[in-house]
């Protein structure tokens, strides 16, 4: 029993990144009619802005040390961050300690701009291209965007730890009712769940509660009749734009800690997340939540050893082998609509 | 001889009755329209008769086959053509390939792996296909991207690449919808054309203009029921009709 | 001639020159010069333009035609080649029978992936195709192991039974041949500066390229190609037309299918060893981008797009700075650190970026791709044809 | 105009410069029948060119960077320039700093993306393009393994890089090809009666495997030489190698008996799984009443540094190490230091020595020729290349040295302090049979020299 509700809290936190990055993915879809395959890139470029700003913080000046020596035998140069220098070493170590949490406020201007630049600078002249098109040219900024992270940060993965507050592990069991001892879980995974419920809720309630949200559900369903009305729906649009990037990025922002950045994080989440997306049914926004947390529970579950055990193998294809069926049974993935990319 | 019978169709939509245990019936030769007021299931009961949706209960015969449960392509094979409301025509190909093809399903059926033959060899269905534009007055733009046509062209269009099948029953929805007058009046005298074919068809229609041109026997559609049914000068004094239609303005 | 209009013919021996003199074209620098970095003419990276052409052909038939865009078709490529090096391991080195089994084996698996994908089309169809492959790719590297020698790749021992072959000559595991040419065998001929490969293993795979070419010229040209188009202009129509539009993209699946195997047999034949990476969405992905690149749709514009990529791939990943301090020598030092300093991103290990900017370019300034580059420049010199042809939207359907 | 039959090596003659003139001046035909005692790739100018074939794109690029480094350094020290290096300390003193045989070290780049295909083109290109004698480099066993039999295939000499699973002088064991670096049999070996010392007699491991080759061998290797040991193995699970969170195999480890967590993985899926077995409390847990300990077969510094503060105090084995204080290791360390800036990894490390000891055997061979250059390494022992004394076995091509226990240092001085030595196991016990059933399979056959 703890074993399987293990898994679904596992699965809820995979499923957190996945339904994130669908949820922007398939907004981006459903407004504009654009095939995104930079969205990755963006849920990488959110994650190295965690690394950016944690870089930021610890930016240090030199001393020589004379007493130590360096590995060639040169008297040893000490770094000390000016933040620490100048709030003294302990507020200065708590605020670099904090670097993630800063990072969120830190990405949003950040992801706006990358957001609203991307869709004025390109993603609007393909509008009306076919898919395959915008594919060939998202799929080239994704690598661009990808290699320029790369040139100045490396190939390997930069460790980007959470607050000690949030580091380590407690007993969530006892929290909510179980045995003491049977169900530790991480800080920061619960976080990023919670995290992950709070943008969702909030993308949902902005679309459902505010007049630019209703004009932008009525374009998603018509784009042509809303522009009849002569509401300008692309300036909107650009909006959504920037607001799909946003959460993208503050995906990729909450996601350094649990697994260090790297350059090729995206593309490692892209297709996973088309796949999310097109379960889910192309266009439709709750579609693309249920889907992410759908597949990323069964993805735990086809992780533990007994079940692997009986199905060798399922563990590495079971989130394409449900897509597979779902997509079989249900047509137009789990809440799709008709005729929405089906030519 | 009848060609198409129908008989007891009813069709739901949730708790909407679209059509009603519809009987219909049409003579081998004819020209017959189906009228009715705005949601009356004329195109419901078009859709059913080809196949595009299936009837809840109720037969229809063509010829001795049946064509409920028949895929649209089977349906057509057997020699139902039809004519789409929007002229559904292949936009990048060219009219000359837009015809071919018609006529290559019609001669080759509805699979043929003919992937090392010549298409622009085949004299048969070129001539065939190249007679068929002059019969529309589309010969001279052989070779244009159909997409580009003018509406009234793509419906001309449409109707040659019906014709080139040489169907039995040939089904019309709204051939004339929103076309200028001058052009309903040259597609009217088209279909008057092919009426010394003698294919049979059964015409979907708003404009009583083009009732009246084309039909022998009109039947009247409302409420998913048939109200009336008969030679359009009958119909056109049938109170219930005028009834059903609330002083529609043709009549 | 051979069945193909005048125009046809005319681009068919244009390919047939040009792969004949491939040799020569490709290496157009003298050995000793700097520019000789931007040579191609050596026989992996021929072998590749043309075994990656035979693939990207094979795609079009599928994408450029019927207009359904499969994400997974590296798989077939990856079955081919599986298929191929076990006939070598069990059967003989004789590259024929390795061949005919790759296209048989793929043709078989894009069969059964096809039936089932094809149930569903637009997104649906190219997400059920990327499933396909990503679970033949993570089958193939781990559990399957025993069949595919999973991360090492299925490669050729001395101990294979080759049963009408002989297992090892010499302690050495034999040659891929065909009937005992060794593909690997090469002539050279120095002229100058200059020095020309002619490698056996590439003539064979031109002749098969130039098989495959004709074939799809032939389907393009074919009633069963007209179809296809069709499918993609309006499935609708077709289906009312009395067409059974599923049977038709089945077959132009299968065939595609059929000539990824292909593919996927000749590059073991050039290359005994087949590793799983072939079967991963980034090369599925990779014949996609070449197919649209070169002009999806059109004929000889895949090959294009695959010699492009190809191109990248192996003539700028082997630029390194060394290489730039050289060809800068001439130049003051302080220039040429310079020059080298706003190079080096683009070359070597940043063969991506230039890679991921020229996707960006082309299909933002040539929406055709490559032959709509190549139309271009052609109608700027020759104006007098402006009005024989009226322009054809976007994506043409052939030429 | 000439025209030769392979085996050729015109490309060497043409770069030399003049004689393309030449051979323009006098049109002889010529077939390679004239080259009797001909060989691929034959250096006939004044110049040899080695082919370096490293991961660039990639998740390995860093590594692949850093081999690069160490290969660019290796060749400053053939051609004699710079401070020497290891060829001071190396035992053998064949390399004169003159390049080798007198010819001048050229050398050609490529990037092996770690895919095979990939890899193997590479390596083609600048057999077929740019001529390379030898090709050497590479960050995984696939990679390895592949180009290996490519290299036997064509005729040239390949030194392994970083290959870390038994196959590569195992059951894909070729004759051409060689390799520096240890593998999961020694790993397994060294780790053993350290962990026993460290931790007790008396554990239960549970394993978790990257699911693919390496992982396979050194999950078999771990397993074997704990057991041996009187640990027991309390399960096995091998994880996708597209795995990015392991919390779904981390879980059931805090749920079993377990008081030992193997970790099987390297690269990106190592600092993964690393951090997430940290992340859930696994090392603050006492199991059996014991403390639950993690361990981690094959580090290297780039992973370390990846998984950051997580790797502390946690067990693993290494090639080679920067600090080690023997007199090859310090002027390898101080001259790429001198040139860099920062200590090599092992990657560098096994990169530099295998140039090294290519050259060193085409000297000793007088020959390039492939075949000589296998005889001169086949049972080749030498000491001042930072591993102590090291037996090249000619019956799998494998260097038999001491292998280095590390652990994740406690209170690291800077970036590339991260690991500590706790024991430098000796040779002999790493050694094993050539036909120990790790290595069952496959054979050496004979060399090819592309003639």
């Amino acid at each position: 029993m703890d074993a399987i509700l293990l898994q679904i809290l596992n699965g809820l936190d995979k499923g957190s990144a996945y339904a994130l990055i669908a949820l922007g993915l398939t907004l981006i879809f459903g407004t504009l009619g654009v095939v995104n395959f930079a969205h990755g890139a963006l849920f990488m470029i959110g994650a190295f802005c965690a690394v950016t700003l944690s870089r930021i913080l610890t930016l240090s000046f030199t001393t020589i040390d004379p007493e130590r020596t360096d590995f060639l035998g040169n008297p040893l140069k000490v770094e000390t961050p000016y933040v620490e220098s100048w709030f003294g070493p302990e507020i200065g170590t708590a605020i670099i300690d904090w670097s993630v949490p800063l990072a969120i406020l830190f990405s949003i201007p950040i992801m706006a701009m990358v957001g609203l630049v991307m869709e004025r600078g390109l993603i609007k002249y393909f509008y009306k291209r076919p898919h395959a098109d915008q594919i060939l040219v998202t799929f080239g900024l994704a690598i661009v965007l990808q290699e320029i992270i790369k040139y100045f940060f490396g190939a390997n993965p930069i460790p980007t730890p959470a607050p000690p507050a949030f580091s380590g592990s407690f007993d969530f069991g006892a929290l909510i009712g179980f045995d003491p001892n049977l169900i530790i879980y991480p800080y920061w995974r619960i976080v990023y769940f919670l995290f992950a419920g709070v943008i969702i809720g909030a993308v949902f309630a902005f679309l459902q509660f505010t007049t630019f949200g209703m004009v932008v559900r009525a374009g998603m369903a018509d784009r042509q009749t809303v522009g009849l009305l002569g509401i300008d729906i692309d300036k909107r649009f650009t909006v959504m734009f920037a607001i799909a990037a946003i959460v993208a990025g503050l995906a990729g922002v909450m996601y350094a800690p649990i697994n260090s950045p790297n350059y090729h994080m995206g593309m490692d989440f892209l297709v996973l997340s088309f796949v999310v997306v097109v379960v889910g049914g192309m266009g439709s926004l709750p579609g693309a939540v249920l889907a992410g947390f759908l597949l990323g529970i069964l993805e735990s579950f086809a992780s533990m050893a007994q079940v692997v055990a009986l199905l060798p193998g399922i563990n590495q294809i079971i989130i394409y082998l449900v897509a597979i069926i779902i997509l079989l049974t249900r047509p137009r993935g789990l809440m799709g609509r008709k005729g929405v990319m089906e030519n | 001889m009848e060609i198409l019978k129908v008989e007891g169709v009813n069709k739901s939509f949730g708790g909407l009755k679209a059509l009603n245990n519809v009987n219909f019936s049409v003579e081998e030769g004819t020209v017959q329209a189906i009228i009715g007021p705005n949601g009356a299931g004329k195109s419901t009961f078009l859709n059913c008769m080809i196949g595009r949706l299936a009837p809840d209960t109720g037969t229809v015969m063509f010829g001795d086959i049946s064509l409920t449960g028949l895929k649209p392509h089977e349906i057509n094979q057997v020699g139902v053509s039809r004519v789409f409301q929007t002229p559904e025509i292949f936009g990048d190909l060219t009219l000359l390939e837009n015809i071919m093809i018609p006529a290559l399903a019609k001669r080759d059926g509805e699979f043929a792996l003919h992937a090392f033959a010549r298409v622009d060899q085949d004299a048969e269905i070129r001539d065939k296909a190249t007679h068929m534009l002059e019969d529309v007055g589309l010969a001279e733009k052989k070779d244009t991207i159909a997409g580009s046509l003018s509406r009234g062209d793509k419906r001309r269009l449409e109707l040659a690449m019906c014709l080139s099948q040489d169907p039995k029953l040939l089904l019309l929805d709204e051939p004339t919808a929103g076309m200028s007058r001058a052009d309903t009046n040259n597609t009217i005298d088209l279909l008057k054309r092919i009426g010394d074919r003698g294919i049979t068809k059964v015409v979907i229609e708003h404009d009583m203009h083009v009732v009246f041109s084309l039909a022998e026997k009109v039947t009247v559609l409302a409420q998913g029921t048939i109200i009336a049914e008969g030679k359009p000068e009958d119909i056109k004094g049938d109170p219930r009709v005028q009834e059903a239609y609330l002083g529609g303005a043709h009549l | 001639m051979f069945g193909l209009d005048k125009k046809d013919t005319s681009l068919f021996f244009l390919v047939v020159v040009l792969v004949a003199l491939a040799p020569f074209l490709l290496n157009p620098f003298p050995e000793n010069s700097e520019l000789a970095q931007f040579n191609a003419g050596y026989p992996d990276l021929m072998q590749r333009f043309l075994i990656f052409g035979i693939f990207a052909i094979g795609f079009n038939i599928l994408f450029g035609l019927t207009g359904y865009l499969s994400f997974g078709h590296a798989a077939f490529l990856g079955v081919g080649s599986y298929a191929g090096v076990w006939m070598m391991k069990l059967l003989t080195m004789n590259v024929i029978p390795a061949i005919f089994m790759s296209v048989v084996f793929a043709g078989l698996f894009s069969l059964l992936v096809g039936y089932i994908s094809l149930r569903r089309s637009g997104i649906y169809f190219s997400i059920l195709t990327l499933a396909f492959a990503q679970m033949s790719f993570s089958l193939a590297y781990s559990v399957l192991t025993p069949i595919t020698a999973g991360e090492t790749g299925l490669q050729l021992a001395l101990d294979d039974p080759r049963i009408i072959g002989v297992s090892a000559v010499d302690g050495s595991i034999p040659a891929a041949n065909l009937f005992g040419l060794p593909m690997r065998e090469s002539f050279e001929l120095a002229m100058g500066g200059w020095l020309f490969t002619f490698n056996a293993g590439y003539y064979l795979c031109a002749v098969v390229m130039l098989a495959a070419f004709y074939v799809a010229i032939r389907i393009f040209r074919s009633p069963f190609g007209m179809m296809l188009r069709a499918v993609k202009s309006n499935q609708q129509r077709m289906n009312f037309t009395g067409v059974n539009s599923k049977p038709y993209t089945l077959a132009a699946f299968v065939i595609s299918g059929m000539y990824a195997g292909l593919a996927g047999g000749l590059m073991v034949a050039m290359d005994p060893l087949a590793g799983a990476e072939r079967m991963q969405w980034t090369a599925s992905g990779e014949v996609v981008l070449m197919t649209i690149l070169g002009g999806a749709g059109t004929l000889i514009g895949p090959v294009l797009g695959a010699g492009f990529i190809k191109y990248f791939e192996n003539i700028f990943s082997k630029i390194n700075d060394n290489v730039l301090y050289e060809w800068f020598s001439a130049l003051p030092d302080g220039l040429a650190d310079v020059l080298v300093f706003v190079i080096h991103p683009f070359i070597g290990k940043g063969w991506h970026l230039t890679l991921g900017i020229m996707f960006m370019l082309i299909v933002i300034f040539l929406p055709g791709g490559i032959m709509e580059g190549i139309e271009r420049l052609g109608r700027l010199f020759s104006r007098k044809k402006k009005s024989e042809t009226p322009s054809r939207a976007a994506p043409a359907p052939a030429e | 105009m000439t025209l030769i039959r392979k085996p050729l090596s015109r490309r060497s003659v043409l770069r030399a410069g003049a004689a393309g003139g030449a051979l323009l001046a006098t049109p002889t035909l010529l077939t390679s029948r004239a080259w009797a005692q001909g060989y691929l790739n034959e250096p006939t100018g004044s110049t040899v060119t080695l082919g370096f074939n490293v991961p660039q794109t990639g998740p390995y690029a860093d590594e692949g960077a850093d081999e690069l480094r160490a290969y660019e350094l290796a060749v400053e020290h053939l051609n004699g320039e710079g401070d020497g290096g290891m060829l001071g300390t190396f035992s053998s003193k064949a390399l004169k700093g003159n390049g080798i045989l007198g010819k001048k070290v050229e050398y050609v780049t490529g990037d092996t993306q770690t895919k095979s295909d990939a890899a193997r083109a590479s390596a083609k290109s600048m057999i077929e393009k740019d001529g390379a004698i030898m090709i050497t480099g590479g960050s995984s066993s696939g990679v390895a393994v592949a180009v290996q039999a490519l290299c036997q295939e064509a005729g040239v000499i390949f030194m392994a890089g970083l290959t870390h699973s038994n196959d590569t002088t195992g059951k894909d064991k070729r004759a051409n090809g060689f390799r520096h670096f240890f593998n999961s049999y020694m790993s397994g070996a060294a780790l053993a009666p350290v962990l026993k010392n460290a931790y007790g007699a008396d554990r239960k491991a549970y394993h978790l495997t990257a699911d693919y080759n390496w992982g396979y061998t050194t999950e078999q290797a771990v397993r074997e030489s704990t057991e041996a040991l009187g640990w027991d193995t309390v399960e096995t699970v091998k994880t996708p190698l597209a795995a990015t969170d392991f919390s779904a195999y981390i879980t059931p480890v805090l749920q079993s008996d377990a008081d030992v967590l193997v970790l099987n993985h390297y690269g990106g899926n190592m600092v993964n799984s690393l951090t997430n077995a940290v992340q859930f409390g696994l090392r603050d847990k006492v199991v059996n009443g014991k403390n639950f300990e993690i361990i981690v077969p094959l580090y290297s510094r780039l992973m370390a540094k990846g998984a950051g503060a997580n790797v502390k105090g946690i067990f693993g084995s290494t090639n080679w190490h920067w600090s080690l204080q023997d007199e090859g290791s310090k002027a390898f360390v101080r001259s790429f230091g001198q040139k860099y800036g920062f200590p090599p990894s092992q990657a560098a490390h096994t990169c530099y020595v295998q140039a090294l000891l290519y050259a060193d055997a085409c000297e000793r061979a007088g020959t390039f020729n492939p075949c000589g250059v296998v005889e001169a390494l086949e049972g080749f022992e030498f000491d001042g290349l930072g591993n102590g004394p090291t037996l090249y076995r000619a019956e799998d091509h494998q260097c038999f040295k001491d292998v280095l226990v590390v652990k994740g240092k406690e209170n690291p001085s800077s970036e590339f302090d991260l690991l500590e030595i706790v024991e430098v196991t000796p040779v002999e016990q790493v050694t094993y049979a050539p036909d120990h059933p790790q290595f069952a399979g496959g054979a050496l056959g004979s060399c090819n020299s592309g003639a």
